[in-house]
């Protein structure tokens, strides 16, 4: 596996794992979805990647269709969050928990 | 007369005992709540018919070897399933019993029940449907299928009409049975897997029958089988759900429970699992002999310290039940145990159940259970007391009632099979006396003090008029059992014909002593050679 | 299939084009009627979906019809699903408006979003691979998203929006990041594809990451523990007709792809999955039965009992054999007859201001309304799986399914866990039937004992009833004479 | 002889017609249909007999019904008519009908009337299907019966504390027996596979088993059940509670016919026993030590009925002293000649009972015999029979047990004839002082009892008549069987044993050795020895009590401690309450609260509220915040993901 694909590949990881981590630590929802785009977006680099190695095309194609799907989500995403702000200023997570036990 | 015979022995008589009630549940649920003298009565004589058609059962007058009445019809072709029932010899009387119980059950409830009367009735009726069913099923799963049937309505019944801690009583009870019943389930998968494996996937018993596991397998799966029925009997560890769910229950729960339910847990184990897995059952019958025993002993000692009414009568089934397993496991070269179990199901089933109807008696008048409460009523209600004494003495195993009958067949083949349980079990017969004799003394000797037993009633036309057929059919079963054990003899040697060809090449009946062997070996003409001949 | 953009058979793709045009036209409709017609839509609706149902039916693919070279086929399987999910909209369909209404929320969106991720369930069963899997996967559930958060005046409504949706989203993340390594080490993300060109056994590590991570997200949407956790509390917020449909629809379409994956893509690495997945069967289980034992509120005692079910389900997946594939797909059916039925009660007695019911509510129901409080009942029996309901034979197939491919020991967890569940189900069958008015069932604990009313349930409007005795149907055909469905699901599994 | 049946029928149609129609018809007419149902027996027996003499003595068993038929198994009512069963049959029936009569004025003012003559038509039936059975099991449930119609008249006062007790100690000890008795009928069936007498008695005599084990134990279970039912040793604590029944009660049932029961079964079985020296030793050795035991108690009570109590224990032990030492026709010779005096004198006390309102304290009674001379007389005969004053009936029987005894040489024990003689001889002189002593303080001393308080009378007609019958029994019965001595003086040849023999074994050796000459001397020797001792007895009874009275007051002080063991019956019931009713039930107890509900219910619930306190203790978990789900899922995937490598590694 030459060098450049696994380069990319430990540093999608290392995207992936920096988004997992924001998501698990922050408590703006607003960073944590950042998160979560990193995640998406380290997929995105990883298929490049693969798409390198095993010569394909398809891996870019997959790619740009994840993109698309990133969009939708964030779209979805932001406007349930601004949805939340209507109702409550602060935007800390750990204060939603009315539903538990 | 006789074309109406002909008629009959046409029809479906099986489905039509098992769907008449649930036909007549369905049709009381249309009736207005309100009317509850219509209901009682219309609920009354649906099973009043059901009772006379099963009668018919009897009619044709054929030999109950082998499964008669059958009836089959492919349900789920796909997964195997048909609806296949038959009667043969062992459950006849059950579900005879099953039907002449349920008149007798809702004819004691017309004042007992003074609520919700229109569900109760409905689910009175629906425990005779599934009750009747359980006792016919020839496919593993349509017996499953009534047999979790059993349980909802008689949930309800403890947990709607019961009395006291009837909440507790009825989650115990459902939980404790889930608990065996899921298992034999998945038993049931098995053994519906094993079948699949020989190329014919089916739940059929008859062909189940004559395809048995391989001993391995058996020995799974009459465990789990043993864990359903035998928490059904009770036997000795499982048997603290009855003692509450007996106790709360409305009378006529009580009298299910006790004369029907625990049949389920007996007649499952002389059905499914001496004939499915005779190798499992062999090797298992010392372990269940001794609990049996142990049921014996424990039940009677616990019955004696009861200081309540129902309670007492309740565990003393423990007792009772125990001599029934002790008959079905006493596998030597005869099937003498066998068949007085069988016959002991019904006595017990008549003598528990009127028992229970007869603490109900007094119960509807008091409402207090506690023995110490009564005390002198002998003098108050003569013919009470006259029924009582019968009653109680037939469950004391007293000769020419029917109590005698079963633990006297019972006894001897368990002695045959193992003189020393067999001795033991026998000493049972003792306790029983001294518990009941001892409780009977305290409810109906001495004066009667307290002011609020001077003025009860004795039995009216109505209690007489249930419990007078249940008394003369102790008498009938105690002095003539003939009929009975004719038509039961040949069906129990058909199904334990296996068993005994393993059981008698085992050690289970050398034990009855080298000595008694040897001499038996000098000793003949006499020899006896029953069961497989 | 190579590259060609062969279209193949565009006509199996109908049905659900019926429904994506509806979805639009919903919309369009909404503001032409200027929002005030919330029953018109729902009835627009409703005919889409009898459209819909009926071309499935015309175009059925007795021979599996391939779409876009592959990426869709069109088979049975599928069409079995197809329908289930038209029947399960159009229940849904039936219960919103009166609900909408009573909730005071506005008509339009709210039907789109539920057509377009019906839509999205649709095409599951169809999705031939793993990149047209994860998109219909995000078209199932970021309608979702929005209808769990729908009801905005409620807390409890927006809270569950915003977790579901961050949850979600959260873990189809790990689904494409997994998906991206299955592709980098087989070249491919075509089912029959993966399946055949494996490498070899030495160098699967990373191939096995791309598969955990990918079963994250179908554990995350089947609600496998530890990815349950959203579950109460997005059931217990959303609209209750949205949970009815995310309880039945959902499960349903994810659990049929979910063993389409299994059986036709790694079934050559079924020896490493099957472990993963007993674990979480085991978890799952356990955990959902131990959880629901002292809810509260029914909607919340549902949703641990579909964690439950869901971990039953793994029983099938875990066998993965010709019998599981019929006995999953049965299962689904029968669980999401019981639970819209009970979730269409629910949502009928919701109490005031609360879009719940607590248990506590339920006393006298049998007395008050016999035939609901029947109805309940039976569905309680058949989650517990009682015979003569769909639960049963359900249960039976799958346990059968499970003890053939030879999981005792998993067959007697979920066996205990049977016997365990039938508590909690038998508290609502005891709160209606037994507990009297006055008395407390169980010491209601303070945080939830807020609508302890006492029985006063509303009746039971004709949307609920027709829902309620739909579902009711179903559960008993399927109990007593699930033959030709069984026949069906045997000739057209995969 | 196919009739025999109708004995049976007679009885229990006056059992149904006075259970059900009893409360309304007058007392005589119930008092007639019961004393006639009985009369009924009592012709159907004596035709038979007859029958059976024309008969040729042809011992026949009928078979009326099938009842438990379970091939090989083989239960029917069957009947066996033969000497053995005509004559319990005509002794019960006759001597039932006597005390029916009796107790027609005994019970006259008694409310329980009907149900009274019921219960005892029922105890009519139950004791001649018992003697007339044909096979075991038919046997037992007449035993059973007899126990269940003891048990109810003994209650017959339930509204006392005092009988109810009784009647359920009576039951309960008896099912004691029982329960032996039914592991013999186990083991005789799973050995000889039959329960009927004349099969058993070929297959025990054509297959040579002498001394076998297994025999031996069948006869011992058996006898176990014979202890129960005739109050031996150890299980004889029930029969002097017993007397809390009706009078007219304990002189049928636990006098004359009832407590025999054992006696009979014995000998019935006697073919059986006659193969094991050991058990007929051990019935040999029970019986002795009964008799003298139970004598020894009787020489202090003073309760009129418990002396009597005592001595019918005494005496069923010399009919089991008869009966183990191979004699089995004396034993039953014994046991006719004992139902009359017996009856007589249990109907005797009851006379005096009812002349002086219901008092039973012999202190406090005395000069009755002037008050009711004819019951002083009924009494005074049946004394002297039972103490063996020579020429009545009693001094026949009790003689030729003693004598045989005396000859007998039992091959395990050589010495133990004459041990069980020495024992017999000194119960006589127990059974003569006592019974002496019993008319001394009744009848003969000056009245202790306050004479304007109490006016002594004479009982009706009705319970005389039938005890003059009895007393013309217990004078002349004797002259039936006599010995062969007497029999030669008096040239009256013994025909009882002949009619009985045919039925038992051995056919009493002792009899036939008594034509030896020296066996005559020997003979003479045991007699008049006998003769002495009764007289002895008598004797010391008149000095205590007439010449010296008072005496006895001095001899109680100065023997204390001795005479209270006796009155206090050797605090048997005291041991026996002690080592086993308070102790069982403080154990039922226990194991109804501890064990039951303790630990089995316990651990059931204990399960359930394991699990339910999991669902408590996870909750937590369910926290609400979406980080902490957030985590579950990273969690979740890293498990995932070792798993699956796990998998790999495995490989």
């Amino acid at each position: 596996m030459e060098s450049i694909v696994t380069y990319s590949l430990v540093l999608s990881a290392v995207l992936f794992t920096m988004g997992v981590l924001a998501v698990l630590v922050r408590r703006n929802p607003l960073i944590m979805f950042m998160g979560i785009e990193l995640m998406l977006n380290a997929a995105n680099l990883a298929f490049i990647a693969f798409a390198r190695h095993l010569d394909k095309l398809d891996g870019q194609v997959i790619a740009l269709i994840f993109m698309a799907v990133a969009a939708a989500e964030v779209a979805i995403g932001l406007a349930i969050i601004v949805s939340i702000y209507r109702f409550r200023r602060d935007v800390d997570v750990d204060a939603v928990n009315s539903l538990r036990g | 007369m006789d074309v109406l015979v002909q008629m009959m022995a046409n029809a479906p008589l099986l489905s039509i005992i098992i769907f008449l009630p649930l036909a007549g549940a369905i049709i009381i649920t249309l009736m207005s709540p309100a009317r509850t003298h219509t209901i009682k009565w219309f609920a009354f004589w649906v099973s009043v018919v059901t009772f006379g058609i099963s009668l018919f059962l009897l009619a044709g007058g054929g030999s109950f070897e082998h499964f008669s009445h059958v009836e089959q019809y492919t349900w789920l072709p796909q997964i195997g399933v048909s609806y296949h029932i038959g009667v043969d010899g062992i459950s006849l009387w059950l579900v005879l019993l099953t039907t002449l119980l349920l008149p007798v059950s809702i004819l004691s409830s017309f004042s007992a029940i003074t609520k919700r009367e229109k569900e109760y009735y409905i689910l009175l009726l629906l425990m005779g449907f599934a009750l009747a069913g359980t006792f016919v099923a020839l496919d593993l799963f349509l017996f499953f299928l009534f047999w979790e049937a059993v349980l909802i309505p008689m949930y309800l019944l403890i947990g709607i009409w019961g009395s006291g801690r009837r909440i507790y009583a009825a989650t115990k009870f459902v939980l404790y049975t889930v608990v065996g019943s899921f298992f034999m389930l998945l038993a049931i998968i098995g053994l519906y897997v094993y079948a699949d494996s020989l190329g014919h996937a089916t739940f059929d018993f008859i062909w189940l029958r004559s395809h048995l596991a391989p001993p391995e397998l058996q020995t799974w799966f009459f465990l789990a089988f043993f864990l359903a029925f035998a928490i059904k009997v009770p036997l000795f560890p499982f048997h603290t759900w009855l003692a509450d769910a007996h106790t709360e229950a409305p009378t006529a729960g009580s009298v299910l429970l006790a004369a029907l339910l625990l049949k389920m847990g007996g007649y499952g184990f002389i059905r499914f699992c001496l004939t499915l897995f005779p190798e499992a059952s062999v090797s298992a019958a010392p372990w269940v002999m001794a609990l049996a025993v142990i049921s014996i002993i424990y039940g009677a000692l616990v019955c004696a310290a009861q200081t309540d009414f129902k309670r007492l009568i309740a565990l003393s089934s423990v007792a009772h039940m125990g001599f029934v397993m002790l008959g079905i496991f006493s596998f030597a070269n005869t099937s003498i145990g066998q068949v007085g179990a069988t016959i002991q199901m019904v006595n017990h089933g008549v003598t528990t159940g009127a028992l229970f109807l007869l603490v109900g008696v007094v119960y509807e008048r008091r409402h207090t259970r506690e023995i110490a409460q009564y005390g002198g009523l002998a003098a108050v209600m003569p013919q009470y007391y006259n029924v009582f004494l019968i009653t109680m003495l037939a469950s004391v195993g007293l000769p020419a009632l029917n109590g005698f009958v079963g633990e006297f067949l019972i006894l001897l083949g368990a002695f045959r099979a193992d003189w020393a349980l067999g001795g033991l079990a026998t000493f049972g017969v003792v306790l029983a006396a001294i518990y009941l004799l001892t409780m009977f003394r305290k409810v109906f000797h001495g004066e009667c003090t307290n002011p609020e037993n001077r003025k009860l009633l004795d039995l009216n036309a109505r209690e007489l008029g249930y419990l007078v057929p249940l008394v003369l059919l102790m008498l009938w079963i105690g002095l003539y059992p003939k009929p009975y054990l004719g038509a039961i003899k040949p069906a129990v040697d058909n199904t334990v014909k296996s068993v005994m060809r393993i059981a008698t090449g085992s050690i289970s009946y050398a034990r009855s002593g080298e000595k008694a062997a040897a001499v038996l070996a000098q000793v003949q003409p006499a020899e006896p050679t029953g069961g497989d001949a | 299939m190579g590259v060609s953009f062969a279209a193949g058979k565009v006509s199996a793709l109908l049905p659900m084009g019926v429904i994506v045009l509806a979805a639009l036209l919903l919309v369009l409709l909404d503001v032409l009627w200027r929002g005030r017609a919330n029953r018109r839509l729902a009835a627009m609706g409703a005919v889409a979906v009898i459209v819909a149902g009926i071309a499935q039916l015309v175009y059925f693919p007795r021979i599996p019809a391939q779409v876009f070279s592959g990426a869709l086929k069109f088979d049975g399987f599928a069409a079995i699903v197809a329908f289930a999910v038209l029947a399960i909209l159009l229940l849904t369909l039936i219960l919103s408006p009166a609900h909408v209404a009573r909730m005071g929320l506005r008509g339009g969106e709210y039907y789109a979003l539920l057509f377009l991720s019906a839509s999205g369930m649709m095409l599951l069963p169809a999705a031939r691979g793993l990149v047209s899997i994860i998109i219909c996967i995000e078209l199932v559930s970021l309608p979702l998203y929005v209808l769990a958060g729908y009801n905005r005046r409620l807390a409890f409504s927006r809270e569950a929006g915003f977790k579901y949706f961050l949850l979600g989203a959260f873990a189809s993340a790990f689904m494409i990041y997994g998906a991206a390594f299955i592709w980098g080490t087989t070249g491919t993300l075509w089912l029959s594809g993966i399946a055949e060109s494996l490498p070899s056994p030495e160098n699967r590590a990373l191939l096995l990451l791309g598969l955990g991570l990918l079963l994250v997200g179908f554990g995350f949407k089947t609600a496998l523990a530890p990815f349950h956790a959203w579950v109460p509390d997005v059931y217990e917020g959303s609209p209750t007709p949205v949970t009815a449909f995310m309880a039945a629809g959902v499960k349903l379409a994810v659990f049929a792809v979910f063993l389409r994956v299994l059986m036709e893509g790694m079934m050559p690495l079924a020896e490493f999955w099957r472990l993963g997945l007993y674990v979480l069967a085991v978890i799952t289980m356990c955990l959902g039965n131990l959880l629901a034992l002292h809810q509260m509120s029914l909607k919340r005692l549902l949703a641990y009992s579909s964690i439950t079910h869901a971990g039953y389900l793994v029983l099938g997946l875990v066998a993965a054999n010709a019998e599981a594939i019929s006995a999953v797909l049965f299962y689904l059916l029968a669980y999401g007859a019981a639970v819209i039925g009970s979730l269409a009660l629910v949502a009928a007695w919701a109490v005031r201001g609360t879009d719940d019911v607590y248990i506590s509510d339920l006393r006298g129901a049998a007395e008050r309304q016999p035939m609901a409080a029947l109805a309940l009942t039976l569905f309680m029996l058949s989650l517990i799986g009682f015979p003569i309901t769909a639960g049963f034979i359900g249960k039976v197939l799958l346990f059968y399914a499970a003890y053939k491919a030879g999981y005792i020991a998993l067959l007697i967890i979920a066996i205990i866990n049977t016997m365990v569940s039938v508590y909690y189900y038998l508290r609502v069958v005891q709160a209606m039937y037994i507990l009297p008015q006055e008395e407390r069932a169980k010491p209601a604990e303070p945080a939830k004992s807020g609508g302890d009313a006492g029985g006063a349930l509303s009746p039971v409007a004709w949307p609920y009833l027709t829902v309620v005795l739909v579902s009711a149907v179903v559960v008993l055909v399927l109990g007593l004479v699930p033959r030709s469905l069984l026949v069906w699901l045997s000739i057209y599994s995969f | 002889m196919d009739y025999i049946y109708l004995a049976i029928v007679f009885p229990l149609l006056g059992l149904l017609v006075n259970g059900f129609f009893g409360r309304r018809m007058t007392r005589r007419a119930v008092g007639t249909i019961a004393s006639l149902a009985i009369l009924g027996s009592f012709a159907v027996s004596l035709v038979a007999f007859f029958d059976y003499l024309d008969a040729g003595e042809a011992a026949r068993s009928i078979i009326l019904l099938p009842w438990i038929s379970l091939p090989p198994l083989e239960i029917s009512y069957g009947f066996l008519v033969d000497g053995l069963s005509l004559v319990m049959a005509l002794a019960v029936s006759l001597v039932s009908f006597l005390i029916h009569v009796y107790s027609t004025g005994y019970m006259a003012d008694d409310d329980g009337y009907p149900r009274y003559f019921a219960y005892l038509n029922l105890f009519v039936a139950m004791m001649l299907t018992l003697v007339l059975a044909d096979n075991l099991v038919l046997m037992f449930v007449g035993w059973e019966g007899v126990g269940l119609c003891s048990y109810l008249l003994i209650g017959f006062w339930y509204k006392r504390a005092a009988p109810s007790v009784a009647g359920l100690k009576a039951f309960v000890v008896n099912r004691i027996g029982d329960f032996a008795f039914l592991i013999g009928v186990f083991l005789v069936f799973w050995l000889y596979g039959t329960f009927r007498f004349t099969e058993l008695r070929q297959s025990v005599e054509t297959v040579a088993l002498a001394g076998h084990l297994p025999i031996t134990l069948i006869a011992l279970f058996l006898f176990g059940g014979a202890i129960g039912k005739s109050a031996q040793f150890p299980l004889y604590v029930w029969l002097p509670d017993a007397m809390e029944g009706p009078t007219p009660v304990s002189a049928l049932i636990h006098a004359a016919t009832m407590v025999t029961a054992g006696v009979y079964m014995v000998s019935r079985m006697s073919f059986l026993y006659s193969m094991t020296e050991v058990a007929m030793l051990v019935v040999a050795c029970v019986g002795a030590f009964t008799a003298i035991f139970a004598a020894s108690i009787a020489l202090v009570q003073n309760d009129i009925k418990r002396v009597l109590a005592y001595s019918t224990v005494s005496q069923l032990g010399y009919m089991f002293l008869a009966a183990g030492l191979g004699a089995y026709w004396i034993a039953i010779f014994h046991l006719f000649t004992h139902a009359f005096f017996k009856a007589l004198l249990f109907l005797a006390s009851g006379s005096v009972i009812h002349g002086v309102r219901g008092e039973m304290d012999m202190r406090k009674m005395g000069g009755l015999a002037k008050y009711m001379p004819h019951t002083y007389w009924h009494f005074l005969i049946g004394a002297m029979s039972i103490s063996g004053i020579p020429l009545l009936a009693g001094f026949f029987s009790k003689d030729q047990i003693l004598f045989a005894a005396f000859t007998s040489r039992p091959g395990i024990w050589p010495h133990a004839g004459m041990v069980l003689w020495v024992v017999g001889v000194v119960t006589a002189l127990f059974t003569a002082f006592y019974m002496f002593r019993q008319i001394y303080l009744v009848f003969l001393t000056k009245p202790r009892f306050d004479t304007d308080e109490i006016h002594p009378h004479e009982a009706p007609a009705s319970m005389i008549v039938p005890n003059w019958f009895l007393a013309v029994g217990s004078v002349f019965a004797g002259y039936i069987g006599l010995p062969a001595l007497f029999a030669g003086i008096l040239s009256l040849p013994n025909v009882f044993q002949p009619f009985v023999s045919g039925a038992l074994a051995g056919a009493g050796h002792v009899a036939e050795a008594a034509h030896g000459a020296q066996e005559l001397i020997k003979e003479v020797l045991t007699t008049s020895i006998s003769v002495v001792v009764a007289l002895v007895g008598l004797g010391l009874a008149f000095y205590l009590y007439q010449v010296r009275y008072g005496v006895t007051e001095k001899l109680k002080k100065a023997f204390a401690a001795p005479y209270r063991v006796l009155l206090n019956k050797y605090y048997v019931d005291e041991f026996y309450n002690a080592t086993f009713v308070q102790p069982g039930r403080v154990m039922c107890e226990q194991l109804s609260r501890a064990v039951d509900l303790g630990i089995i219910d316990g651990i059931v619930n204990a399960v359930a509220f394991v699990i339910g306190a999991l669902g408590q203790i996870l909750r937590p978990i369910q926290t609400g915040f979406v980080r902490n789900y957030a985590w579950y899922i990273g969690g979740g995937a890293v498990l995932l993901v070792i798993l699956l490598w796990l998998g790999l590694g495995a490989k």
